[in-house]
Order: C-alpha cells, then structure tokens, then sequence
C-alpha cells in the first residue's frame, strides 16, 4: 500500500521538468504566444522522452504506462504553461482507440510521434446554438468550435449522442480556421465539415465517458502546475520585493495570502493522483473522482491565480512577468470539458442524487 | 429619505434636456464641443470664469442632473483625462495665481492634456519611498528616474509629476510637485503590456530633464501633502456602482440569449444563484453610493466608512461579475480578440481581467484594508520598522 | 431629495438605541434566557417609547410613521439582542390588518401596547413535512412550528395559499409548547390547532407578500443591527487584548478581518434604508428590494458574525462575553421567513427570470 | 500508488476481526477492556512491555487496519483523552525512566486521567508568554495562577502544566514542565461554558500549590521543548477528513429526506451544488490524509505543507458542511435542546458551533496561516516588536 508517486513515476516527472524548465522557458512561450511559431520543437523532445506513447501498450509501440503517468507529466506542462498537443495525442485519443480496439495502425502513429490528434468535445458535453454538426453513420456536415489541437492529424470528435468518430486532416469537406481565445499557449479553432468521412471509433456511452474522464482528469492536474507555478512565483516574489523597507512578504498580509493559495492548492496534489490511479485501477470511482477533481481544480485554481496575480501587485497585471500566461491557462483548464457548475450536477447524478 | 428632486430641479433637468436636444446627432469636434459645454455650465460648471470655467455655485444635485441627462441621451458629457479630474482641482486648491491662469483654462478646453507622474516600480503600495529625484542647478531643476502606470503617456503634453527634492528629509517631506512638458528632452516613453494584451499604461523615463524652477506646485517637500489633497478622488471612480449596473442588465441579456443544450443560461439554477446574489451586492453598492452623493449635499450625514470601502467592494464585484458571464458560456466565454463567435464585442474576458487589475491599482485592496482600519476604525497601526 | 435617515428618525434611533444600553445590557439579555423571565419591562420600556404604534396611523392611535421608521428600531433592537415581541406586533399585524381593514380595535390595542402578536407563516414561506395545518374557512386544524412569539395575544397565520388569518391565544382548541431553538433572545413555538377558530384578514396575495416583505425587511435590519454590534465588539477587543506584546488590532491579519466586516456591512446600511423606504414609497420596486436585503444579510450576517468570533479567539467561543447571542440572533434571521437560497430564487422570480 | 494493503496485512486483518467477532456485543467495563486491549496489542500497540504495553514494533498498515476493523464493528477502540495521546508520548521522548516506571503503565491502563494545563486567558496564540508561576520553595514547587481550556479537569487525576519558573529568562526559555495531583490543596476547577451551551472546558485556579521539586519533565527551563515535542500530534486530530466523510453521508441522507413543499432538498438545485463543492473539498482532504498517512511507511514522501494545512481547512470545511445542513432544514435548522423536531439529534447546530470552536482552537487559523507561511514556505517571519 502507497499513495504517492512510485519512484520511477517521480523519474518521470523529474525529467519532463528538467526538459521543461530547460527548454520551455517563458521567453519560449513568449514566441510561441506572439510569433505563431509551431512549437514543433518542443513536442520533439516530448516525443524523445517519450510522452506520446505513454499509456499506449507496449504492443503497439508505446510505454504502457497509465493515466496516472499521464496526469503528472500534464501538471509538469501545466506548471511550465507549455505549448504542446498533449491532451488529444497522448490521453484521449490513445484511450479511445485503446477501447475502441480497430486503430492499432494509429495509435502506433501516435506512440511514435507521427501523428497527433485533436479534441472536438464541446457538442457532446454542451452544444451551443453557434455550433452543431449531423452524423449519418458515415459522414459529418455542421462545425465543431473551439476544438483543441484544431490543425492535429486527426480529430477525435464526439457527438451529442456520445460516439466517438476520427475525422482526418486531410478529409474531403473540412475546412479549419483558428478560433482566437484568450489563453494562446493552446491553439483553439473551427472545424467545418461539409459531407465529411468520419469512421466512428466507439457508439458505447461508457466509452465517451471513460474518455471524457480522463481529459478531465489531464486538465485538472494541468491546472495543478500552473497553480503550483504561481504559488512558487508569489513567494518568490514576495520574498525580494520590498515596500515599506521590508520584504512584502514579511506582511502578514501577504503570508497569509500565500498560506491560503498554499492550504487550498496542497489537497489538490493527492486528489490528482487519486483521480489517475482511479481512471485505470478504480473503475467504480473514476467517474466521480473525474468529475469532483475538475471542478475543485477548477475552483482552487481561479482563486490561486486571482490571489497570486495579487500578491505580484500592478506587476502581476502587466505582461512583464509574464503571469497572466498561467491565469489565462487556469482559465482555459476551467471551460473546457464542463465548467465547475455543470460538472458538479453531473457528479449528483453519477451518485443518483438527482 | 426622499428620493425625488424636488420642483425646482425638474425644471433645471428640462433646460438640460431642451440643450441636449439641440445638438442630438450634431456635435462637433471635441474641442468646440468642450468649448460649447463650459459656455452652457455642462462642463467645468463651478469652476470661476476667471479661470475658464462657468462659475455656478456648488450644486450636487444639478450635477446629477446634468450627468443623468446625458448618460440618457447619450451624448458625449465632454472632456476627462487626469488633468481635469485631478490637476485642475489640485491647482485650484494649491496652485499660485499665475499657475491657475496659466493651466486651468487650457486644460478645461482640452488645449493641454495631461499625464500623471506618480508610482514607480518600486514605489507602488509604498508611494512615498519614490526614488525619481529632482535636483536644483542654478534656476532649473534637473530630473532623474522612472515612473509607471502613466496613462495616457504618448497624448499628453504636459506631466504633473513627483519627485524627490530633499533626499535629507523624512520620506514623505522630501517629496515636490512638479509640472513639466512632455517634449523636455531627456524623456523617454515605453508602453506597459498588460494581461489584456493592451497596453493601458506606460513607463516613462526621465534623463537629465530640465524643469524650470517656478514650475512646482506649494514648497519644496510639500508635495505629498499636494497630491494627497485629491488622492481620494481617483480610488472611488475607479468602480462605479451605475457602471456595475450595466454589466448586470448585459450578463442578464446574455444569460437569457445563450443556450447549452438547448437550455438558456438563465434556467440554469446554479448559475441563476450566483447572478442574483451578485445583483444583491451590486443594489447594496448603488445604494450605498446614494448615500454617500447625498451626504455631499447634507453635510450633516457622515459616510466616512461607507466611502473607504467602495473601491475595494466595487472593484472585487465586477472582476465576480464578469467571470460568472465567462463561466456560464462555456468554451464561448473563452473567445477573445478577433474571434467571430464573441459575445458582448469581447468584454466578458476583457472586463474580467481589467478589474483584476482595478483590484490591485489605485491602492491595492489589501492597502485599502489597511486604510480601513487605521483611518476608518482607528485600529493601531503596525509597529514601523526603521529604513535599513 | 435626501438619502439618509432625516433628523427625526434619527432621534427616534437614539432614543430607543439610550432605552436599550440601558435597560437591555448582556446581563439582562442573559438573565432572560436563562432565567426565563418574561422581558415585560423590557417590552414596557418600548410601549413608553410609543414603538409598539409606529407604523399604525395617529387615527387608530399608532404613530403613523412608516416601514423605515420600523426597520431602525429593528437595527437598534438587534443590536442589543433585545427580546421583544416586535416581528408581529409592530410590523407585520399592523400592515396585515391596515391592508385587512377590519381590525381597528385590534390595531388600537396593539399601539395601546396592549396586545402583542406572534408571526406563524412557515407553512406559506416553505412547508416542512413536520408541520401543516387545514383551514376550512372558519376554522383550523394541525399545527404551525417555529411560530415567533407563541404566546403573544394574538398569532398571524399564513396559509400555504397565501391567506392571512388571526388566532387569538384564547380560541379554543388552541394549545402551545416551547420549541428550542439555538436563539433563545427570540421566544418560538408551536401550535396545534384542533378545530381552532381563526379570523381570514386577506386572501389577496399581494397581501400576503406586503406583510412578508416587511417581515423580512425587519429581520434583515435586525441582522444588520447585531453585525454592527459585533464589529464594534471586534474592534474594541483587539484593541485592549495584547498577545506578542501588541494589542491583536496591531496585526495586519486581525486588522483585515475588520476591514472586511465593515466592506461587507457598510453597504447594507443604505440597502435597509432603501428596502424600508420601498415598502411604503416604491411599491414596484419594494418586494425585489425586501427578497434582495433579506438574502444580502443573511449572507454578510454570516460572516460577520464567524469573523467577529475568531477576532475574539477562544473568548468568542466561550460564554463569557456572550458573543454567541449575537451569532445566533443572526443565524435566527437568516433561516426565519426564507432562507438565502429560496429567497434569491424568489428574488429571480420577481423578476421573470425564472 | 498502490492502494492495496498486501497479502501479509490481510491475514493480520482475519487476526483482528477474529479477536473482534469474539467480544462484539460482550465488551466488559473500560478499564478492564482496556487491559484485554493492551494485552491483545490492540492498544498502546507500541510502547515497550516494560512501561505496560504491548511491545510491537511500528507498523503503521498495522495500526491502520486495527483502526479500520475497530471502525467497522463498532466495538469501543479502548481509552483517550489527553494522558494517553500526549503525555505518554512526552514521556518516553523526554521523562526520566522513574518517571516512565511510575507514569506510563497507570494511564495506559486508565488507571490515572490526566488533563493538560496550556493556555491562559492572556496566552492564547501568544502561548510562551504565559505567566503562571512556579517559585521552588525548599524541595517544592509553589504553583500560582491560571490556566483555561482545561477539559476533563474535573475527573483528571493528574495534571501535566506548563509554569514559569525563571522569569528572568527570554520568555522561552523560561518555562518548565510539572506534573502534578489534581486533589492538590489550592486547585480550584470552573466550568466554562461555551456558546454551544455545554462546559466543554474549565478554568483552572492554582493558588499556593505545593508539587514536589522531582515532579518535572525535562530540566527546568526547558518546558517549551517538551510541550512542543508532541503539540503537532494534537492539531491534526481536530479535523478528521474520516469524521467530514461520516458527517457527509448524513447530509445526504438529510436532504433524501428532509422536504419544502414537498421537494426533497436534494432536488433543490443551489443547495445540491453547495453539497457537491463540499464534496469535492471533502474528497480532496481525504485523499491528501492518505497521503500523509502513506508517508509514514515511505518516509521519501515529503508531506510537510500537506500536514500543516489539515487543521485549517478541515475545520473550516466542517464548518460550512454544517452550515449547509442548517440552511437547506430554514426554520427547522434552528432546533436545538430538547426541541421534538430534533433532526440528527441536534447535532448540525452543535457541530456548526463547535467546529467553529475549532477554527479558533488548537492554534487559530490565523496562527495556522503565520505557521504555513513562515515554517511551510520560509517566507521572512514580521519584526519583533520589543517586550514593553
């Protein structure tokens, strides 16, 4: 019996932050923001430490890790605000070919870094009146907004009835446009299908939310670096700006803020691990604890990243520190997958409480 | 209480209304404009005719007036900017003779704009250990140093700045109040990005800059005393009560407009909850402004308290105001800038992140605690710690 | 135009606020919790003020002044903890019978201070599963829980359809019983109805959310009272207690405790003197405005009244001080007559949002 | 992450629900229950034989399971209180072995109660300044002063005491460890009642009081150490995410029953959101005790901030979790006493109060928030302010 990280998971961790803090700094990110640069680099070295294939079986090329695996190496890209298709090519995409057991081709793809694959979930877990696509078993017409990983190789698509299709970059009828948000360290946008092949991956609910879970689950433990992040830059901060001849962080105003951010963000760490280890070990509690771990993750983080820009003063606000990088990745984690609201009523009714 | 205006008042908002009638999609450039407004008392309405402004008495409840009229009709209500908000009643109140009939004028008709020279990088919630100094060579001061949050920094022609003249003396008595013009060789201005991807503020850079002597505003060292004389102004209007007001009736449209799943936000209980809970606070902040403009006029009514917290009440309402808009849309409320699907023109996450800043600008709200409760409830002060 | 308390009523506050300091100190506030002694002399004190008649016009031989008027005495009556039959007698009957407009004899004796009445509209603000009554248009059967002041003279019963009907102590069939509760400064009950004749004094709805808007305003003014008391309390407390060698007020931490009580209180000084003014001066405006104040400081109430007690460490725990009255006269006010949630749905309600 | 125990520990699990099967519903008397307790290692598990335990070596799985099977079958898990949970442990770290011989076994098996003399009612956050005094007058200790919080005083039979015994020493340094008899003459006991209504706690009187000079833990002088050898012990009790989960699953099954108008309060959407929040902060806590608890085996697992924030965020979260119950229940929330409308046997209004007790005890959340900041993240500690 252990709770916590196994030593070769802390390796893990260890080395996507030392390639990280190597590679990712936040000049990097700065460029990859503001000279619509492809990042392309940065997912090399991901995909030379291996991350593609994480939890893709060994048998198809990959690691054969789990989602827990997973999870920590999506807190090091969060704390690191880093810029890379992680969330479709790596989780979700590898757990619904996994489940959907006819993709061997590309999930090796995958594992090898060939191919990357987008996140077109918005209709499933809510259309809006803007979106809307029709599926008629063999072809897509409509659009999908604000799809992850927009210009991957692939999209995983789901759809208000929650199967799961695979449309190709290179269909026939779809065209992709950017979707500008304020968090830019993802790229977001349109697709349009227009009579487009879709070849579907799964009609099984279970299997959409097996899927879901786990996106949810890679996006609340994102959430857990970048607030992590701000934390470790507050007390920073705090430690060598002075006013009033003292450090500010000798104010008991500002260490209690900073033991707050700390006291809210701390339980967070193992939930994650809990939430991970569930998607693969606890079937039975993978549900709720996806849902709980968004939606808390979600909650914590607006308030770390509200009181750590604070802590930084008028120089939180500017772009000088570059801080806002991780409040807008916070963001993002909050409104993707179901915000905290909408998730929180569907943990009620994965218990039967409504 | 009474709520009404009373007759003769109705009467005073007829005129306003009559004017505003007049120039109703007919007005001109903004400096006849603003020219046209003083002649008729709408702009520097009590400001004395010898110094370029109307001349009325004081009459707090004409000023609503004129302010509601306009807000109604939409029409441009003139000129703002830091140097009719803050230099004009700092120079009426301390300013020389020459000074006032120099600037004020000017400045009323939007022939000089102004900047403000205040925080610096390491002054900020401590203002006055500001560094930028001012050093007196024969009939000239000479200033060196950087200051930041200046808004306004590329328009302006003039800055009202301080500066530290007497580094021998206790910090806040080692400060003046110079006036300079921004062309003075030796400045240099660097736009300040912020999180909105804006660049709502600057740095500005002083070198070697030659001020004449006589361009100060009271003593030498007096000019902490000199800013702070309208400090109090700026931190209220920085989170008005009726601007919250309509952002609420805009987060309730859009709640009403918006759907997932087929279901309007609105129908949502959830996040039903959350909105009115915010309308609670916002109808307690509008209320509470009532009382505090009311007070201006009955003078018999203390609102010390109730003043203190409206910047920090008002700034943190707003920032929860627009998130909940962000929240309830979804993937939507993340669109920003060019995105075709945004909704309200992108102000939802504009907003969000703009009182964010509010929160902390101004005085940030952990140093407005501090004013509450050693001004407010005379709460004892922290023991100081002596400069190392 | 004037946005504020007029001299009068400032008079008015004063004179009741010097009655209570002092006729009502903790001491005489413990001693009718615990001794159960009966606060006649305090409720003297109050007819001597002509309070029991304030909003009953001069004709019926009240002091024909207004809901405003009411909610003052009801800030200065909170902020004493004051046991008194006020609810009923001076607010809620009186705008109950003028709107009936049948009952000048009763309104007479209530401004006479002779009669005092008790508030039974549970069952029509949210009917629990213990409680419930008939009412056959002449008579009652069941019971009414958590009645506010049970054994007064008379007791104000709202039906679940909105009626309003008047039970005097003596009908028959009538039997009352203590019920505690956590706020013993506030004498509740129930009644149980066996074949109880009762008086209809409305059955128009608009009646009915008249005298509950006003009954709700009272709480909310009463809250605000006993949170300003419990400010006060905070900031005198930490000014004397000394621990580190500093007075407590001297700590940022505890100063910022402060500041926030008075942010958060503050406002809703003026929003009870709008909603007071509203329930006689802006009929359109005045439910929205009663829902709103009841539900704001409920929620303000709360947490003044938790910040209050840890500004005052262990001895806000303890009884010594009696800080706990306060806490529970708030906690009372909050659940009495709808509670936040319900209330602010209400409020969307009002409104055509929902 | 590993969340099963292993095949060894699950036939140690068979051993302790054998042993527990056997006395289910035929539990004697405590204190001899106790002694079957220890001699069954399913007390005092640890402590060496010599000083009357049971003498296992630490095995926190073991300690673990014992926990879980005793849980499980509800079968009274032996004696508390604060002899056994923080004296003997001072005891074996700190005492003589007299005192070990003489101390550990009696109250181990329940045969001595002991209460504890901390605070004081001007020592409270500020503990170390207290003040009451022990002056060594021949071979005796003459205790005089003050202590408060002191439960169980009335049925201890001992009392361990922080007293100054140098007072010219730093106010750390000058304080020592007594133990002393509760029949003591000059010890007065005063219930102190608390807003729940109850005397969870007394005051307690020393005047005169005579204590032996050898019945001192540790040197003199040397006090604080001792007391701060085990006071992190008592913290985390205070908030057991185990008890949250309990108190939990009785607001749920409350809100499946409870009804307004008919309509469960679980069907009220604003309230069933605020449970799911307190879930999802009820799950996190829960797990992160696991973490903490795993990290006593792998002593790799760094859990130092996990630890310190547990007192303050589970007794905030117990606190709102009972507040929920109170506001979903309206009136019916305010039961309380011998009210027949009781629900849950009157314990949400209790334990609303009563956690609020908490967020103030055992270290404020302020004290907690200086204890993060400054021990958790070395951020620098305030100025000193010199003693007056």
């Amino acid at each position: 019996m252990e709770f916590g990280l196994s030593e070769e998971q802390t390796l893990l961790q260890d080395s996507v932050n030392r390639f990280l803090d190597d590679r990712v700094p936040l000049d990097r990110v700065r460029k990859f923001v503001t000279d619509g640069d492809d990042g392309d680099d940065i997912w090399q070295g991901l995909i030379e430490l291996g991350v593609p294939g994480l939890i893709i079986p060994e048998s198809a090329g990959g690691v054969g890790l789990g989602c827990l695996d997973a999870a920590i190496v999506a807190e090091a890209l969060g704390y690191h605000v880093t810029p890379a298709p992680f969330l479709g090519s790596v989780v979700m995409a590898p757990v619904a070919l996994i489940e959907g057991g006819n993709q061997e081709d590309l999930l090796r793809a995958i594992a090898a870094g060939d191919s990357t694959v987008g996140v077109a979930f918005g209709e499933a877990v809510g259309a809006r009146a803007d979106a809307g696509f029709e599926w008629d078993g063999a072809r897509l017409n409509g659009k999908a907004l604000f799809v992850i990983d927009y210009l991957a190789d692939y999209v995983l698509v789901a759809t208000s009835d929650k199967k799961i299709l695979l449309v190709s970059s290179a269909a026939d009828g779809l065209s992709r446009k950017a979707l500008t948000t304020v968090e830019k360290t993802r790229r977001t946008g349109e697709l349009v299908f227009k009579n487009t092949p879709a070849e579907l991956i799964s009609e099984d609910p279970n299997v959409y939310f097996r899927v879901l879970d786990a996106g949810r689950v890679m996006l609340a433990a994102d959430t857990l670096g970048a607030a992590q992040n701000m934390i470790d830059q507050s007390v920073a901060y705090a430690k060598v700006r002075e006013q009033f001849n003292r450090p500010i962080g000798s104010f008991q105003a500002v260490k209690h803020m900073c033991a707050q951010m700390v006291a809210d963000l701390e339980p967070c760490r193992a939930m994650i691990w809990y939430a991970g280890y569930a998607l693969d070990q606890l079937p039975e509690e993978a549900r709720l604890t996806a849902c709980h771990s968004k939606a808390h993750l979600s909650e914590v983080g607006r308030s770390v990243s509200k009181t750590a820009t604070e802590v930084h003063g008028g120089m939180g606000f500017t772009d000088l520190l570059g801080l806002h990088y991780w409040f807008k990745r916070i963001g993002f984690n909050r409104q993707m997958l179901g915000a905290p609201e909408m998730i929180r009523e569907e943990a009620a009714q994965v218990q039967d409480l409504c | 209480m009474d709520l009404s205006y009373g007759e003769g008042y109705e009467q005073f908002r007829e005129e306003v209304h009559t004017f505003l009638e007049k120039y109703r999609g007919k007005v001109p450039r903004p400096i006849e404009w603003q020219k046209i407004l003083i002649e008729n008392g709408y702009a520097a309405r009590t400001i004395p005719k010898e110094y370029g402004g109307y001349g009325a008495e004081p009459d707090i409840l004409q000023a609503r007036i004129i302010a509601e009229e306009f807000a109604k009709s939409q029409v441009s209500p003139g000129m703002g900017g830091q140097g009719i908000s803050m230099l004009v009643p700092t120079l009426l109140e301390m300013g020389t003779e020459e000074q006032k009939k120099q600037f004020v004028g000017p400045t009323l008709r939007g022939e000089l704009v102004w900047c403000q020279g205040y925080s610096e990088p390491n002054a900020g919630s401590d203002l006055a250990s500001l560094t930028t100094s001012a050093v007196l060579d024969g009939d000239e001061w000479v200033v060196n140093g950087q200051k930041i949050w200046t808004s306004t920094a590329q328009t302006a022609h003039w800055i009202f700045c301080l500066v530290r003249s007497e580094p021998e003396a206790p910090k806040h008595q080692g400060i003046s109040f110079l006036l300079f013009r921004m062309d003075t060789p030796g400045i240099e201005i660097k736009p300040l990005v912020d999180m909105t991807g804006n660049a709502n503020f600057n740095e500005v850079f002083f070198t070697d800059v030659r001020v004449p002597q006589d361009q100060i505003v009271g003593k030498r060292g007096q000019g902490w005393v000199v800013a702070n004389a309208i400090l109090g102004h700026e931190r209220g209007s920085l989170a008005s009560p009726d601007a919250t007001l309509t952002r609420f009736n805009a987060l309730v449209s859009l709640m009403k407009d918006e759907t997932i799943n087929g279901q309007r936000l609105i129908d949502i209980p959830a996040y039903r909850d959350r909105l009115m809970r915010i309308q609670g606070r916002a109808m307690a902040a509008q209320f509470n402004e009532m009382r505090i403009f009311s007070a201006r006029i009955n003078k018999k009514q203390d609102t010390k308290l109730a003043g203190m917290i409206v910047k920090m009440q008002g700034t943190e309402l707003r920032h929860e105001l627009e998130g909940l808009a962000i929240d309830a849309m979804g993937e939507l409320g993340l669109a920003f800038g060019d995105n075709p699907y945004l909704r309200g023109g992108g102000m939802w996450q504009y907003q969000y992140m703009y009182f964010l800043g509010l929160v902390i600008g101004g005085g940030t709200n952990q140093i407005q605690k501090n004013i509450i409760s050693e001004r407010g409830l005379d709460m004892p002060r922290e023991p100081k710690v002596e400069k190392k």
